[in-house]
């Protein structure tokens, strides 16, 4: 929801039927009369960054915010329903067909801001982000070498959902950040796509490197694979297709994104307390892992973002998705390339624990970070 | 003698059959051994299970898949073999096979 | 698209978040900042119930207007496709889908109208709403014990179900009444999910008197079961959201909620065709039950609801909410808790021929009644 | 989207994607300077056919336009992923619910049309659909006997497919058209109705003669299939719910069309990338009879329909309709009613060449016939 | 005896067990065919799969359909020779039987 | 000797398979019944049916679900006869069993 200064000129009466009364928020939201700037793609102007905001809210507000979004209840109602056993069950092909609807909305809405934005502003946070997801990566495998006492094989298979992204984590990010600090730039979305890969890559390495040549298999895999021919496909198709040929598609994609998330959040609720099951297995080492590290990417990420120069609302997003793990291309790439890894490990912490700490508290701490350095 | 003649007999001859449950991950590859090593075809079914293992690794396209396969018995056995090899030790499958009779064995190589 | 006259005055500017924002085609079309009255949600004012409605239909045209929705004609396509035999097939998982839905979007809905209404004001109808489940329960029981004729469980089971509540009739009669009689209360929704259960513990005590101390196993079910879980569940996230933050997945539960609606009832038909064909197994006193019932309970309804100030849209729509008999809840829960009751009872009268009797000529009844009543 | 010279008088530059754009049945509605002509049905006027239009677009722009829309893009997206061997996979029962959702909302679509005309106009351009369907059959039937050397029984299969219709490629070619030519006719859709079912009866007939009296089966399973069932009862819903009523499901089936058939189209891509596999097997005559076949009967369809006095919009989209072959209805008929045919041929020429063949050049190439035939 | 008494001693029974997978257009029929020979019940699964011959005409349904019927033998063999003559020359449709047992034969004519 | 060595010998051996065919409102009754009897796993399938009874109550999940459950004999047998006892009198249900070879049957409690 983000009010924006610009669009707000147009007399209601002149008012043609707009995107935003499909946004319906936005509207309702707005004191005057201005129609909908959320699903407006400004310019990029990451270099005229840091800009005042009007009502600052505090973090506890913040926090009651985003606990009481939709999404997050249905997070809850999720977790809930499995904890008291309710024969409540999302069908195996619904899951799928939200899966692949969200990520090719991701993807499409990628492509079209990227279309909208000069390529040459693209290469150096690309790259960053890249390199971001490389350091992250090793830093993971480190902590769970020395500090958690994994194996090899079994750091390397965790270490790689780490590096990777949680595109509905970024989603829940940018969602609250435009709420509360203003627009984000449309390339992220570009930068979740380059986030997946590099960390898988580097994970399978470390974990095969006794091992023998399985690598470019694996790579193979994660490159054809279902998220990326998603994601990236989508993402091509945006840019090709462009804004005013892909606004045809948008009231599928754009207008019901946020109802699909929420129902996919209802199941990603179910799915979470399944693996929640396994937190004793785990450790408690792995238990603090999961709670820390996205932190200490996530406040890594804000400082980078800022660095290069993104707005407030930009760092914050960037730092979530540094904090956030994979649960759905990772998991599927590390149990194919790296199967002696004990999959409890790495599914238990990414989706049990990483998932809904960063969703109730971790994407609260990387706005707070974010809007401290920016002001 | 005509084989759609509703008078024929019915000539019922054992052939094997293999069921292999496999997380769905493995889809591809086992469906891929099953080419290379000589199968005349297969069925597969989406299930959902629960075993030593059973990890749902990829939860988002459905939990299991059963693959059935009928063949020789050489040739269910060298499928056996391979799996074994490549999957027993880390992923989570099971095998189990059986005696059944068809009416075309030499569809699936036997005769 | 129904024009109402009383809320058309708002300005701009004091408008709640409605329900219209999400046909956005409707408010754009307007010349003036007219709302669009069908989904808005006027804070709770049932005491001032009876009121004039500008140009009053016949009970002929509301049938044939009732007959010819979308929805209705939906159903009998349904019924015709199965009558015909034709390979016509909604796959099970998009039937499971459409059902969550549908249940976690009338939640949404009167969550919404809860947290927009005095809570207060809640006590008396829903606890007004209970009592008449129950009395319809044991109204039916009575009747199917000796005038049907059936056995204790069998009548039991089948009480169950007409003192229960169907979802989808409660949605047809209150989208009718609205266009007739004017706008309905938001917190009729709260009384669906409080209409639902009583009769099922009802039923389920009367049938198993003799058996043994399954009641609470049994209710355990109900209450942890799908319907209950994304009914309730909705309904508390639509609460604890609040009217703004939910208008976000508005587009998705409220905007697509007519379509989806349409199509699940052309799948209702076609269950409907099949339930059906066991018509003449059940008894010629059944299926006069199964037509008498609705009309008692209904009328009694829209009494009790103009009786404590409803006006005369949401008194219509409470009759019709105890004429119609549940068929997603109960006989999921009757079938486990007294699975001796033989299902074609239960399922042929509920499925079979009340929820297409209401559809088609009870709805109107009680439309009439309310009006005469209102008068 | 597609600026119409007549209505909007903003200039197309100055214009941003709009969700009004998406949901336009409302705003048909409006009396004042309402924009987005492309889902407004007038009423129906064939007489008056030829008319003048703002900016002519070259051939080379068109063929670009419109291999740069979404849907054509995650067609080829679909394809790819498939020669990539990409574990993309589309769950089945996602697929039916996509056509079912696809058909139901094109026979609507056609309902409404209909139901917004005068009936007397219907009767001359249904009877000359029919004709039309029938000599495209017999020619195509020519061709393959003699020229591909099919025999009998593999020629009236395949014959039965060319005959047919393909709904996505009519839709594909009514979306450029409108783009490029104009507003085209509502009772288009009334026309695939009647264009699906009078090859495949033909056709069966052609492989059946020396068989025996299988015909009559075949046609019953033929009418009261899944296909007819759909895009018929979806257009008699239109028809008897009129334009009022049927705007309340709108938001489903008008407003979600262009998205889900990009959905659609991904599957389809992957479908029609399995089918080029079995290319070899086919034959070269055959694959040439694939290409030529369309623009053969599409021409045809270009000048009956300016013969009969269709707009050029129009009679681009017929003449796409008729050069367009089955792949849903045909293929279900023909492997019921003639066992003995060879799939192959008629999967692989429909599907796998046919049909994208359409949808990149022939599409282009029939908007060019009726252009010229216009001026 | 009452069979529901959980100490009563379990008789398995053999009977026939016959699965048929075929591709899914055929479904109704079979079905028809089924119900005519006089089996008293039947089990269909959605399946997917490759064979000799294997069209996927209806792709938009799914692609197989996996039958299981249980009956008296010479139930099975009437509906393995109604599909043989129906079906086998053109249609792709594999066939397998097996002996199970069974708690209840007479539930499916059996003794 | 390595399992997963290629050429190592395959000891097919014999274990009790059971197949559960139910209405799917008992879906979590009967894996309830099977966790409690100690079987190791089981798989499960969705699936459509038509027999004596065929309630399809609750269709709005899908009709029946298939059970296939590998175990001893004696645990098969525990199987059998607590769903006899508890569901033949009023529910939807058929159970058949049968032989079938497996190559880690201790996986399974048999060995
Ligand atoms: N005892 C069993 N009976 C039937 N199916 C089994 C059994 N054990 C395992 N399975 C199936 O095989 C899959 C893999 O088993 P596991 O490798 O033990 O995790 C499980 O998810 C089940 O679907
Ligand atoms: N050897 C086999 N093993 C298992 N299933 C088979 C085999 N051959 C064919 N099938 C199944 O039967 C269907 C029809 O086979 P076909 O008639 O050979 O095309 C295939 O689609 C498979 O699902
Ligand atoms: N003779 C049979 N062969 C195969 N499956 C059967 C048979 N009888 C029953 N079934 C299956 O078992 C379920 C329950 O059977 P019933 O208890 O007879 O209604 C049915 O819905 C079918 O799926
Ligand atoms: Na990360
Ligand atoms: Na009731
Ligand atoms: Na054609």
């Amino acid at each position: 929801m983000n009010p924006d200064p610009q669009t707000g000129k147009l007399a209601a009466s002149r008012r043609l039927p707009q995107a935003g009364d499909l946004a319906p928020h936005a509207s309702a939201l707005a004191p005057a009369p201005s129609p909908q700037p959320r699903f407006c793609f400004p310019p990029f102007r990451y270099r005229h960054a840091t800009r005042p905001f009007a009502k600052p809210m505090f973090s506890a507000d913040l926090l009651a915010a985003n606990l009481l979004s939709p999404m997050v209840l249905a997070f809850a109602l999720g977790m809930v329903a499995m904890s008291l056993r309710s024969d409540l069950e999302i069908p195996a092909s619904m899951h799928s067909a939200m899966s692949i609807f969200l990520l090719l909305a991701i993807g499409l809405k990628g492509g079209k801001a990227i279309a909208l934005s000069d390529p040459s502003t693209l290469v150096i946070p690309i790259l960053v982000t890249i390199a971001a997801g490389i350091v992250v990566t090793l830093l993971a495998y480190a902590a769970l070498r020395r500090l958690v006492g994994l194996s090899t094989v079994d750091a390397a298979a965790v270490a790689a959902h780490y590096g990777s992204v949680s595109a509905v984590t970024f989603i829940a990010a940018r969602d609250v950040a435009e709420r509360v600090l203003g627009p984000t730039e449309g390339l992220l979305v570009a930068l979740v796509v380059a986030l997946e890969i590099p960390a898988i890559v580097v994970g399978l390495w470390l974990g095969q490197r006794k091992g023998g040549g399985r690598l470019w298999v694996s790579l193979r895999e994660v490159l054809t694979g279902r998220t990326m021919m998603l994601l990236g496909g989508g993402l091509l198709i945006g840019v090709l297709a462009g804004p005013e040929r892909a606004a045809r598609v948008e009231p599928l994609f754009v207008g019901l994104f946020d109802g699909v998330l929420m129902l996919f959040l209802l199941d990603l609720g179910m799915a979470a307390a399944r693996r929640l099951r396994d937190v004793r297995r785990v450790g408690v080492r792995l238990v603090a892992f999961a709670m820390l590290m996205p932190v200490v990417a996530g406040t890594l990420g804000v400082f980078v973002a800022h660095g290069i120069g993104f707005s407030a609302a930009s760092s914050a997003v960037f730092g979530a998705m540094l904090a956030s793990a994979s649960y759905i291309a990772a998991p599927a790439a590390v149990r194919l390339g790296l199967p002696e890894a004990n999959p409890s490990l790495y599914l238990t912490a990414a989706l049990g624990m990483t998932f809904p700490f960063n969703l109730a508290i971790g994407i609260p701490i990387y706005l707070a970070a974010a809007r401290w350095l920016a002001s | 003698m005509n084989p759609t003649d509703p008078n024929a007999p019915l000539n019922w001859r054992p052939v094997r059959h293999l069921t292999i449950i496999a997380e769905r991950l493995l889809k591809d590859r086992i469906l891929n051994h099953l080419d290379k090593l000589g199968v005349s075809g297969y069925t597969v079914i989406e299930s959902e299970g629960r075993g030593d293992r059973s990890f749902v690794v990829d939860e988002w396209q459905g939990d299991n898949i059963e693959i059935q396969v009928i063949a020789r018995r050489e040739v269910i056995d060298a499928v056996a073999r391979k799996l074994r090899e490549r999957y027993f030790a880390h992923h989570s499958i099971i095998l189990y096979a059986q005696d059944v009779d068809v009416l075309r064995p030499e569809k699936y190589g036997a005769q």
